[in-house]
This record gives structure tokens, C-alpha cells and sequence, in this order.
């Protein structure tokens, strides 16, 4: 019985039992993948507003899914930039530069010549295309797959191995699991393990970068799952309050170790609509379209520059591969899903593009393909000669000891000499 | 009876609550359809439906603040933290909510839940798999803090976890998870199974938070560990032959302080084993303890064996892990051998 | 000089200094006040969506502002629900007697009789609103400004000013600041200190509901400045995920303490809008119109009851006095601002619409005033003879060691002895 | 010379800070306009511009992440948390990131920020106005942990910490911002004026972290302790006439272990005291460090006098506090009065 002032015929109001929803993915192992759910706009079909549109005015970009390239790899629609072939040709090379190391180091892994790793096979326009729109010295804040970022930016490679290895070569001292790379000089910024705090970090630097006068604009990574974390909120809040000169990224690769992007609320709503709910200009891009991941870069870098502010790119993927060499996917998912996944292959539609343009062949494509694979391999063996992990190649165990402080205090320094270092 | 590792015997205890009680429910973390990337959740959302045991986004902290809502509600939430590294976006829910409900509402409200997590080294996860957060909780008024060091244990503990009324922090060492471990990295892994605490009941039984266990009754030094360093710290007494008592805390909070006052009173010397980052890790809870409890039968400085007071580095794993070695000098040191 | 793929004219394209945005409030003190930029709608413009209108249907809801009555107190448009004049009468009382209960606990402060005291002074619409319009033993998620529903779940009066004064009569046996309620038998959640984190628990609540097969939903309340914690985040995301049956209810009142509602992004977007990026359904209301709050709270909680999921509901109001017995706002925003408030007094409102229906009068509202200040006088004496703060007349101190756990263990019950209780 | 109570002596350290050095920035809840609920950042925005000082949602996590963020462009960010309760929202930023940085990134990458925050007790604020979370960031390799007990040491510890490239958690007992406390609650309070620390310059000068303070030479005990308790225990030294070395820790971490050892030596006795409850607070890792250091030194068991393990109690404030009384029990069992 009701004690107070509400309504008192409960009983006939009552509802019957309540049930909760719990989302699950529309094809398990042994299913029929079904992408029936994925919200695809034509390619070329969706509006490119000036830059200096009002949020609220392109609210419809969240809920559109920006494509340049059609079928046959033409260019199509107000998102084609003209993006000049050179640009295009260093994406494709260093995509496939990409696919090719993560194959290596998957390898060595394997192999038992290190602990871990983890590719971005399918994803990797993402971060290629994003390093090629971007200034080399805006400041990046990746999550962990965004390997492309340091290949494009030029990143040594035997120093990208030797951090696979935790050898004598790795700057990081062994101190970092693999792919947890830092690259001051490149702008790109030390990976984390725990996800999603360098989202509001990337905020603080572009802040930090318009309090200073400075001319350098911040972007920022993180996964569909990864939105979730209370550091996703932080981020987009500080950005739309201060108008924060960054780019902050969604990539999603539709899953989270085996939680498909629904366990993150995206059936409820794409992920560039979280940026709606702040103000944000959401833009959502086929993140496997080399052309529309450059094109949304640029046309969100242009904004910051312009002190328009910060924007949310949701970038639409496929992780075609396991989570990290500890995953097995054919566990939670349909090994067909990624096999027929309606938006290709990042690698296969640039190339598609370039040999459409007549700037490039199969023929240079393939003799590309050779020599970065021995350029890879080559670089491996003389990483590899400085060690894989186990070997106890490293730099010496007395280094674990710094970096704590600027300074080592007293514990540091004695507890060093108890270890005998 | 069955054999099970410590992977095994947590599945099992949350499928006998669960069995038990409809007021139990498990999610978490990949925990659900998949089973937890450790397997600890296998078949439980098959078994009980997908209300029992589900995914959750990717959002510690709202995955304990639902279940302190659900525990106020009258369920029993075990949620899963995918390592232990991971909990600190949970901070603020546990310290100022799960923790202090109860107090700040006079007993009105409560949160009956489970967080379990695994923790510690020895996998080569570098400093963000590998960190023994416990102290921290144990810092935390109105928190519970339990940690297994054997199947048998890991299920009985859990289970009176999941039945106790206050919020339990239950950190599985993930180096146990299918074997024990000496401390020797460079030894092959043993498994559960040719150890007698594999031998753990199919139903339900419970071992009471608050009690220790003395592994190895000894009469030269106490030894006080849990979790992975119960196995490091019985092959350092093992290779140094010394006759200690190695006392298993298995709950941290709260502390058996009558077993480990009467054996120091007895030993008169005494060394604390951790995992975790030596500065104010619960080592100096207990050598604190120790000496205002034990001061005038303590024949000898309490010694410390932890982590070193760094992050626990990738590659340097073995050189950071406070292995049978480092024990053993500090038995040494510590009956003066 | 970039150093790898990307444009090399980089002085050409470089954007000149940037510069970050810095919200400031519209009037600080001594400033004429301005509400250019309220976004009001027209009292009855705004429509009412069928309770199984998709979210997506509704977006416009968010950007809108519900209102009721017309500046006469004559109810109109679609969500004016032929509420009974019975629950609008005792909405009217409760109100008053918030504010009654409001002042002479704030003197009581001022007195010295207790140590802090925050009102809701303009705000009572929402509490007593939303009381009335969800079922009894709906569980209420409250922050420290709703204490209109205490009063309309009749919750002792005397009890509640036991917690205030932390005497003999506090159920909470002194242990919390006064405000902090708990209240079982209500159902309303205890209190915390920590803002925000009563958000996702209402979550965890409401999803244990339904996951029980139970009919009851729950409700809670968050501030403006609130809305910028992680717990909003979460509490948004596994209402969305799981369809959780709640109403998450946000109260703009324009301030957190100094800081204006565009220091927590109320100038970039809505609050309601938040709502949206998670493709939760929102509704922005006029909190200081009581018809309005009472149909939209409807609303949201039939949705809930047919397993609809849950709703965002931004309360528009405005804080009409000091943050707390600790603040002083004449330092920080100009004094007309509130007088001024275009959306008026919510008890004045109701009165008025009453009165224009004829089926309330000056004179029995002034009968009903004094009644009410009697009343509450009445009690507070009594109150006062179980002690105030500093007195010395409270709970037993020994209680301080328990409910820590359920059951002490040895360090509570070593220390209780030691401390000599 | 001019005299500054506790919050103005804070305010100038900033202010000095924020003259000296273009890269230090302020923000936080209610700092800027208003110049922050306890008014350490008054007139701050006014001097130095909205670009230097100002107002931020209510994020502490969100806070502490920009500030991160701020500290690896090459700024030196000064936050403030509103209370040190309201910290735990941004506990993983701190321990997982700015605790980490450098470590992780081999020196690439590093956060010389402050974070600020009142803490302790005594003005009737509750168990979440009231904590001393102190002991939890001692346990986090990678942060450093400041804690003054007078106008003076406020301001220089601040400006070192602002100077120092690793990030500080900078706790302000801010029972002592408008004056010192003995803990006798029912005396009136005292204002800074009349107390030497409170003569301030108005300059830059700065206090080494790491080095303690002996507020009180003397041979019979050694007293620990930092904050409000600095005041307290000279309270209780005075009022029982024992001779103890009052040791002022300033710092936490680093540690002035070589102060503390040499003192303890010297009296044999130690009487730790904090208002932290007491398991796993600080006291005990200084316990456990003297015991190691100074074990054959030692004629007595080393005290500790600290909060209850309990929250603090709004109306039992008095009750809870570690006042004189306490510390004096402390010390006479100490000395074997
Ligand atoms: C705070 C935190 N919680 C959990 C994890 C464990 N974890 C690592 S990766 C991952 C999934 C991330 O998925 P998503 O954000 O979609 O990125 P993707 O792997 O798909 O690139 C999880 C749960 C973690 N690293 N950090
Ligand atoms: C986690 C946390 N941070 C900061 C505070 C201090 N604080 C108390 S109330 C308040 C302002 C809240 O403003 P709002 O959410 O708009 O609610 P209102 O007071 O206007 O009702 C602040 C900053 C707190 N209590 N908890
Ligand atoms: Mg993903
Ligand atoms: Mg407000």
C-alpha cells in the first residue's frame, strides 16, 4: 500500500515484470554475419558543411557514414579533397608497411621471442591516413593500435623491434610489454595499458598548446569498448567547455576482446553521437576508405587550427584479426563476419584507387610489397641480433632502479645495491 | 574428488552459488558469452542465462557502481575486474561507497558484493598486469580484502565472500591460476593436479574470512605471506632448511592477529613476504602490528621481502619478483644464519 | 621541418596562435542579469511523443523546453495531463513545506545549532513533482538538494531534523553532515558526500529490479555541475546498454557552487542532450513548473514500466540561494539573476494555477503557510530538546565502531575499549 | 617580514610561482573567479589572466588527466581538489599515468604537476570532508607526497613542489589554514599571527622535499608526524613535560629516513602519529622502517596514535580525533611513565 501522497490504485497502474535487454552480436560462431544493423551511406552521398558549421547544425554527420571511394574505386562526392597522389602513395606504402610488420612481429611472438602482441590488420588507414593529414609535430595520443602512426612518421623500425624484444636496442629499457611504444621525437605520445586516459591527456596537451600560443594541435585514439571508461567523458566535456584544439577518435573496430561494440551501447547509438550529447561536431567515417579517414582528418585539423575547436571522429572498421596473440576469436564470433565485411580492405580499396587513376600498377604494387617485406625481415634479423626477450639481452637489470623520480630517492638507490645491480 | 586448478575452483564456487542462491549474479568484463579472458566465468551464462551472467561495457567503475545499486537492491553481484591493474577507475565507488554505505546509513543499506581480480606477477605483463594493489584496500575501512593461494582454498574463500554481507575484494594470483609457484622462473610449470589442495569438493562449502593458515608449523621464524608468495615462501624454507612456521593470511582484512601473535610470540623472529611495491604495502601493516603486539619476544628485526619500490618492468620480471632467494637471505638474516 | 609523408608547406598552412575558450556567466555581481540564451519554448508548444517513440524520433525534445502553464497558471498543450487536483494540492503543500522546513533549518544553522545546511529554495517543483508522479516504493537515487521527497514520502519531520542537529533522534547516529539522509522505509537511497556516484548505482538498482522480474523502477538526481563526472558517464552507458528501467533525472539549476552551468558545457549543449549521444531519449523541462515536472516524470517512469528503458529528463530551474550555509554568491553572480529568473517560482505557479481554477484561494493557502510554519516550529522545539550539534546529547559515542562491518572486528572493538566508550 | 596564515601563504607560493615562471597554471573547481572555496587561489585569475587561472567542470579525474596532459607540453600545472575525499575519482590518472609516465616512457614523458587538496579533520565536515587519504599515494611508486604544518613551510614546500618534475600530491591540513591546533577542541581558536611560522616572505624561497623538520630537540622520545598532528603532538609534549624530539616530516615521500633513524637511536622511543585511520596508514611504514633501521636501539614498542579504523564521525569529531590525550597516553607508555 502506498504511504503517501501518490496515486492509490497501484495494483491497476502496476506494471507487469520488468526485463532488461542484454545486447548480443548479430552472428555467433557457426552464424550467418548480418550487417543489416550497420548504418552505410552511399559513397560521395554525404555533405561536407564549411568548417565553420555550428555543431549543431551537422548533428546528421553522427548518424551518416562518410565514404569517398565507390565500388570501383573512384572517387566520389564532396569528402574526394584531391588529395595529391604523392600523399596517396606513401598511405598505400606505409600501409602495407603496417600490415607487413604486424605480420612479422605476430611471428616472433609465436615464435616465443616475445610476450605478446597485438596487429591492427584491416585498421590500418586509420592511423596511416590520419599521421598524412595531421602535421608531423601535432601531438598524437594513441591507443595501442595505431602502429601506422610511427611507421608514417618514421619511427626507426629496428627501434619499433627492439621495443617488441624488450633487447639491448629498446629505448624503453624493457620496461614496457610489447607495442606500448613512446616516440617524443615523432609526437606521439607513451602508450598505456590502461585504457582510455590518454583521451582527456590529449585534451590537456592541445589546451595546454592554445594557452601557450603555440600552434600545435593534439589528436587522440581510443576503441569502441574503451568509450565506456569515465576518461572518454572527461575528454569530450574539457574539449567542448574550452573549445580544446584536438581530434579525438573513435576507432570502431566493431569488437572489444569478445564484446561486440552493442556491449559499449553502440546499437543504441553510433558512436560519433556521444559527441552530440557536448556540442561537439561528430563526424562518422568508413574507417577502411584511405580518401575519407584523410579528408575527415583535415577537415577536423582545419577546425582546431581555426580555433574552432575539437571534433569526434567515430572511424568505422573491422578488427580482421584476434584481439592480441592471448585471443582467439573464432571463440565468441563468426569466422565469417570479418571474411565478408561489407567495407573491404583499407590496402586493397587505395590500391584499387591508384591502378583506377593509372598511377600506379599490380606490377609496382608487388615489387612494393617485396621490398618492404625485406626490409622488414631484414631489419628483424638485426634486431633479433640484438636479442628477443628471455635471452636476458637487455639493457642492464640496474636501469629498472631509474625513472621512478627524476632522481632515484634513498629506496631506489638501496634497494638497487640489495639486488646486487 | 574432483581435481581442480584455481581457474576451476572459482568457476566452481560462483556455479554453486549461483546454484544456491538466485540472488547471485556474476558480470564484468568479457566475463559473459566468452567466459573471461581467463576462463574463470566458462559457462556460467550457459548455465544460468544471460540475467545470471553478463558482459558489461568496458567501464570499472560503473561495473561497481551497479553492483553496489544491485547489492542495495538484495542481489549478490560478484563482478569480475579484468586484472587488478584495472580497478583503480573503481576507486571512488569502492572507497567512498561500497565501502562506507553501511556506516553512513547506519545499517540501512549495504553492498553484498564481490569484486574479484586477478593479481600479481610472473606472466610477463609488464606494469600493467602485474600489479598487487591489496595494501590500498586494506587502507579502506569497511572493505574486505581476501587472497587464495590454493584451489581448495580459492573456492571456499570465495564462497564465503560471496555469502558475507560486507564488500569483499577477492585478488586471485593469476601466476596460481593453473599451477603453484616456487619462484623459480626458470623451472617448468607443475600443475594443480599432483597437488593435494587440486582435490577440491563439486558443492558448496566455506572457509571463514579472518582465519589463517599455518601452512608449515615451525618453531625457528614465522614466515607471513598469501597468494603466490605461499609457494615461494615454503621452497625458500624448504632450500634453506630453516624450521619456519609459514603462515597463509588468506584474508588480509580481516587479520587472523591471533595466529600470527601467538606463533612470533613463539618464534620470536619474523619475516613478511609480499608481491607488492614495498612502501607502505600491507608488509608494514603487519611489521607494525608485529612489533606492538610481539615487541618483547622479538629476538630480531622483521624483515620485509616485496617488490622493489618501482613499477614491475616487462623484462626485468624475474630480477623484480621477490623469488625463494631473496626469502631466503631474509630467513638467514632473520635467525641469524 | 616535418620530417616524413606529410605536406611540406608547412609555414604556408600553418594556422596562426591558438587560443582556448573560457566560459564566464552572462551577469557577475553588480551586472545586469541577461537570459538571451535560455532556449525556452512557449508554454504548450512542445510536443508529446507516444511513450514507444524511438529515441531517435525525439531528438528535438532535448533542445526544447516542456512547459505547462502559461504565465496566467492556465495549463496547456500536450503535456498538460489532467493531473488530480488532489495530487496538485499536496504537491503545493510539500512544496511549502520544503521551503518552510528549508528556512528554519538554515537558521537553525545560523543559530549555531548544527553545522552546515543547504536549501532548495526555488528547486521544490522537482523533488515534490516527482514524488508524487512515481509509485511509492519506486527507489529514489537522490543528491543533497532533493529533500522535497522526504517530506512527501513523509519521512518523519522530527527525524529529519534529528539528523540535522546529529541528536539523539538521528537514525544516523551523528555520523553523517546534516542533509545526508538515508531513508529504507521511503525508499530513497542514503546520501553520499561524493557527487555523482549515486548515478550509476540507481542503474545497478533499477537493473537488479528488472533482472528479479520485479515492477519497481528507480529514479535519481544529479546537478548541472555534477553531470561532469565519470558516474554520469557510467550511469548513461548501462542505461543505455541494458534498457535499465530509470529516470536519470538532471538538475540545472545554473550553478555548482561559483561555477556556472557553462564551466560543466551547459553552453554547448543542453544537458538533456547528453541523453542523446547515447540514444537514450531526453526531455528538457521547466523544473519551476510543476505540472510539467510531474507529466514528464509520468512519462519517463511508463516507459520504464513497459521495459521501455530509460530517460534523461533535464530539470531547467534555478538556484535562488546560496550553495550552502558555507556560501556566499553575492561574491560571484549578480543578485538580480534570481530575482529575476524568467521562469519564476515554482510554489507562486502552482498557486496561481490553482487559484485561477478556482479550487484554491489566498486565504487557504495563508491558512495552509501557518499551519505549515506551526508545524514545522512545532517539531523543530522538539527536536532541539533531544540536543543540537555540540551539545553533547547524541547517540552512544561507542556507536562509532559499528556498522563499519556488519560485525566489528578486532580493531573496532580494541579501539572502542581503548577510546573508553 | 610580512604575516600570512595558511592559505594566504599558499596563495603567494602560487603567486610567486605564476610571476616567476610563465609555464605554472592553476585550475579547478571554483578556483578562478571565485578564488576556491577556501580561498588559496583569491585574486589569481585577476592578476594573471583567465589563461593562467580558471574554473573547471567538476572532474577530478578529467582535472588531473588535462593537467597530465599540460605537464607533458611543458607546462606546470597547479590543481587543486576541492577535498582530499574527492581524490579517489581521479586515483587511476594518478597512479596509472602520472605516477608512471616517466618510468614508462624511459624519461620521454613526465607530469611535473601539483595536485593540491585540504585535508584532515576538525571542522565538523564528515566522513567525506574529513579524510587523510595520505597513505594511499605512498604506496604509488612515482608520486611524491608534501604535507606542511605552518605558514612557512606552506609556501616553500608548495614552490618546491611546483618546481619539482615528478608529480606531487601537495595535502593541506586545513584545520591550519587560518590557524595552528592543538586538538583541544573546546579552546578557542588561535590565529596564525602570533606564531613566528607565520612570517612569510613575500618572495620566492623554497624547502627541499625530503628533509624534515625537528620541531623540538629533545631525548627522551622521538614523535613522528606531519600536518595538524605537528601541533597536536607538541601539545602533548608539552602537557606531559616528557623531553621528545618532535620530528615534523614535511615530507612523506621522499622520506627523511636519516633523520628519523638518527633520532630514534639517539631516544631509544618512537610515538608515531597521524590522524589517518590507522591500518595500513603511514604510520605503520614508518613503523616497520624503524624497526628495521633502529631495531637494537629500540627499548620500547614503537607507538602509534591515529584515527580509529572507522570513518569520521560528523558529532563525534572529538571523539575520533587523536587529540593531546591520546598522544599523551602514547608518550607515557613510551618513556614507561
Ligand atoms: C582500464 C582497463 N580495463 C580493461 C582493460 C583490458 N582490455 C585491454 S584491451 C580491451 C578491449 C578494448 O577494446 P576496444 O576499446 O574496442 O579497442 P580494440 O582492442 O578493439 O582496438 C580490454 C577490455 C584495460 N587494458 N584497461
Ligand atoms: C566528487 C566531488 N567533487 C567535489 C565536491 C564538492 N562539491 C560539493 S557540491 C558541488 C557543486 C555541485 O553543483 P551541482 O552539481 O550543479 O549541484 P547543485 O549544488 O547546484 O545542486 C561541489 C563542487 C564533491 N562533493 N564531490
Ligand atoms: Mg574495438
Ligand atoms: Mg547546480
Amino acid at each position: 500500500m502506498p504511504k503517501s501522497g501518490a496515486k492509490t490504485d497501484t495494483a491497476a497502474r502496476r506494471n507487469s515484470a520488468l526485463q532488461l535487454k542484454f545486447p548480443s552480436p548479430p552472428a555467433r560462431p557457426g552464424e550467418e554475419p548480418d550487417y543489416s544493423k550497420l548504418m552505410m551511406s552511399a559513397p560521395g552521398e554525404v555533405r561536407r558543411p564549411a568548417i565553420d558549421t555550428k555543431p549543431d547544425d551537422m548533428r546528421d554527420l553522427a548518424y551518416a557514414l562518410i565514404r569517398v571511394m565507390d565500388d570501383d574505386g573512384k572517387p566520389v562526392g564532396p569528402w574526394n579533397t584531391d588529395i595529391p597522389v604523392e600523399i596517396l602513395k606513401k598511405g598505400l606504402r606505409n600501409m602495407v608497411l603496417t600490415r607487413v610488420y604486424d605480420d612479422r612481429m605476430y611471428r616472433a611472438q609465436r615464435q616465443g621471442k616475445t610476450s605478446f602482441y597485438i596487429k591492427c590488420t584491416g585498421e590500418e588507414a586509420i592511423s596511416v591516413a590520419a599521421a598524412l593529414a595531421l602535421e608531423p609535430d601535432d601531438m598524437c595520443f594513441p591507443a595501442y593500435r595505431q602502429q601506422g602512426l610511427y611507421l608514417t612518421r618514421e619511427y626507426p623500425l629496428l627501434t619499433m623491434m627492439g621495443q617488441i624484444y624488450s633487447n639491448t636496442l629498446d629505448p624503453l629499457k624493457g620496461r614496457q610489454m610489447p607495442i606500448m611504444y613512446s616516440a617524443r621525437e615523432q609526437s606521439i605520445f607513451t602508450i598505456s595499458g590502461n585504457l582510455t586516459t590518454q583521451y582527456p591527456q590529449a585534451v590537456g596537451w592541445a589546451m595546454a598548446s592554445a594557452m601557450s600560443g603555440d600552434t600545435r594541435i593534439a589528436a587522440t585514439w581510443v576503441g569502441d569498448g574503451s568509450t565506456a571508461e569515465g576518461d572518454f567523458h572527461y575528454a569530450l566535456t574539457l574539449a567542448a567547455v574550452y573549445h580544446a584544439p584536438v581530434i579525438l577518435n573513435i576507432v570502431n573496430n566493431q569488437w572489444a576482446i569478445s564484446s561486440f561494440h552493442g556491449i559499449a551501447g553502440g546499437e543504441e547509438a553510433p558512436f560519433a553521437a556521444r559527441g552530440i550529447g557536448y556540442g561537439l561536431p561528430a563526424l562518422r567515417v568508413d574507417g577502411n576508405d584511405f580518401l575519407a579517414v584523410y579528408a575527415a582528418t583535415q577537415w577536423a585539423a582545419e577546425r582546431a587550427r581555426a580555433n574552432l575547436g575539437a571534433t569526434v571522429i567515430e572511424l568505422f572498421t573491422y578488427r580482421a584479426e584476434g584481439h592480441s596473440t592471448s585471443d582467439d576469436p573464432s571463440r565468441y564470433r563468426s569466422t565469417e563476419e570479418g571474411k565478408k565485411w561489407p567495407l573491404g580492405d583499407p590496402i586493397d580499396r587505395l590500391l584499387k584507387h591508384l591502378i583506377k587513376r593509372g598511377v600506379w600498377s599490380e606490377k609496382e604494387h608487388a615489387a612494393m610489397e617485396e621490398e618492404l617485406i625485406n626490409l622488414v625481415k631484414g631489419t628483424q634479423k638485426e634486431a633479433e641480433a640484438a636479442g628477443t626477450l628471455g635471452q636476458g639481452k637487455t639493457a642492464s637489470p640496474k636501469t629498472m632502479f631509474e625513472d621512478v623520480f627524476k632522481e632515484p630517492d634513498w629506496r631506489q638507490r638501496r634497494q638497487r645495491q640489495e639486488a646486487g645491480f | 574428488m574432483p581435481k581442480m586448478n584455481m581457474v576451476q575452483a572459482i568457476n566452481s564456487a560462483m556455479a554453486t552459488m549461483m546454484e544456491k542462491d538466485p540472488k547471485v549474479v556474476v558480470f564484468g568484463e568479457d566475463v559473459g558469452y566468452f567466459g573471461g579472458v581467463f576462463r574463470a566465468t566458462e559457462h556460467l551464462q550457459a548455465k544460468f542465462g544471460v540475467n545470471r551472467c553478463f558482459d558489461a561495457p568496458i567501464t570499472e567503475g560503473g561495473i561497481v557502481a551497479a553492483a553496489i545499486g544491485m547489492g542495495a537492491y538484495g542481489l549478490r553481484p560478484v563482478v569480475e575486474v579484468q586484472f587488478a591493474d584495472y580497478i583503480y577507475p573503481a576507486m571512488d565507488q569502492l572507497v567512498s561507497e561500497a565501502a562506507r554505505l553501511r556506516y553512513r546509513s547506519a545499517g540501512e543499506y549495504y553492498a553484498p558484493m564481490v569484486v574479484r581480480s586477478p593479481y600479481g606477477g610472473g606472466i610477463y605483463g609488464g606494469q600493467t598486469h602485474s600489479q598487487s594493489p591489496e595494501s590500498l584496500f586494506t587502507h579502506v575501512v569497511g572493505l574486505k580484502t581476501v587472497i587464495p593461494s590454493t584451489p581448495y582454498d580459492a573456492k571456499g574463500l570465495l564462497i564465503a565472500s560471496i555469502e558475507d554481507d560486507d564488500p569483499v575484494i577477492f585478488l586471485e594470483p593469476k601466476r596460481l591460476y593453473t599451477g603453484p609457484f616456487s619462484g623459480h622462473s626458470d623451472e617448468g610449470v607443475k600443475a594443480w593436479a599432483s597437488f593435494p589442495a587440486s582435490e577440491v569438493p563439486e558443492g558448496y562449502y566455506s572457509i571463514p574470512l579472518g582465519k589463517a593458515a599455518i601452512v608449515r608449523p615451525g618453531q625457528a621464524v614465522t614466515v607471513i605471506c598469501y597468494g603466490t608468495m605461499v609457494h615461494v615462501s615454503m621452497a625458500a624454507v624448504q632450500e634453506t632448511g630453516i624450521d619456519a612456521e609459514v603462515i597463509d593470511l588468506r584474508s588480509l582484512v580481516p587479520l587472523d592477529i591471533d595466529t600470527i601473535v601467538e606463533s612470533v610470540r613463539k618464534t620470536g623472529r619474523c619475516v613478511v613476504v609480499h608481491e607488492a611495491t614495498r612502501t607502505s604495502g600491507y608488509g608494514a601493516e603487519l611489521s607494525a602490528l608485529i612489533q606492538e603486539h610481539c615487541f618483547y619476544h622479538l629476538e630480531a628485526p622483521i624483515e620485509r621481502v616485496t617488490g622493489y619500490d618501482t613499477p614491475y618492468p616487462h623484462a626485468f620480471e624475474w630480477q623484480y619478483f621477490p623469488g625463494p632467494k631473496r626469502v631466503a637471505e631474509a630467513l638467514r638474516r632473520a635467525v641469524g644464519a
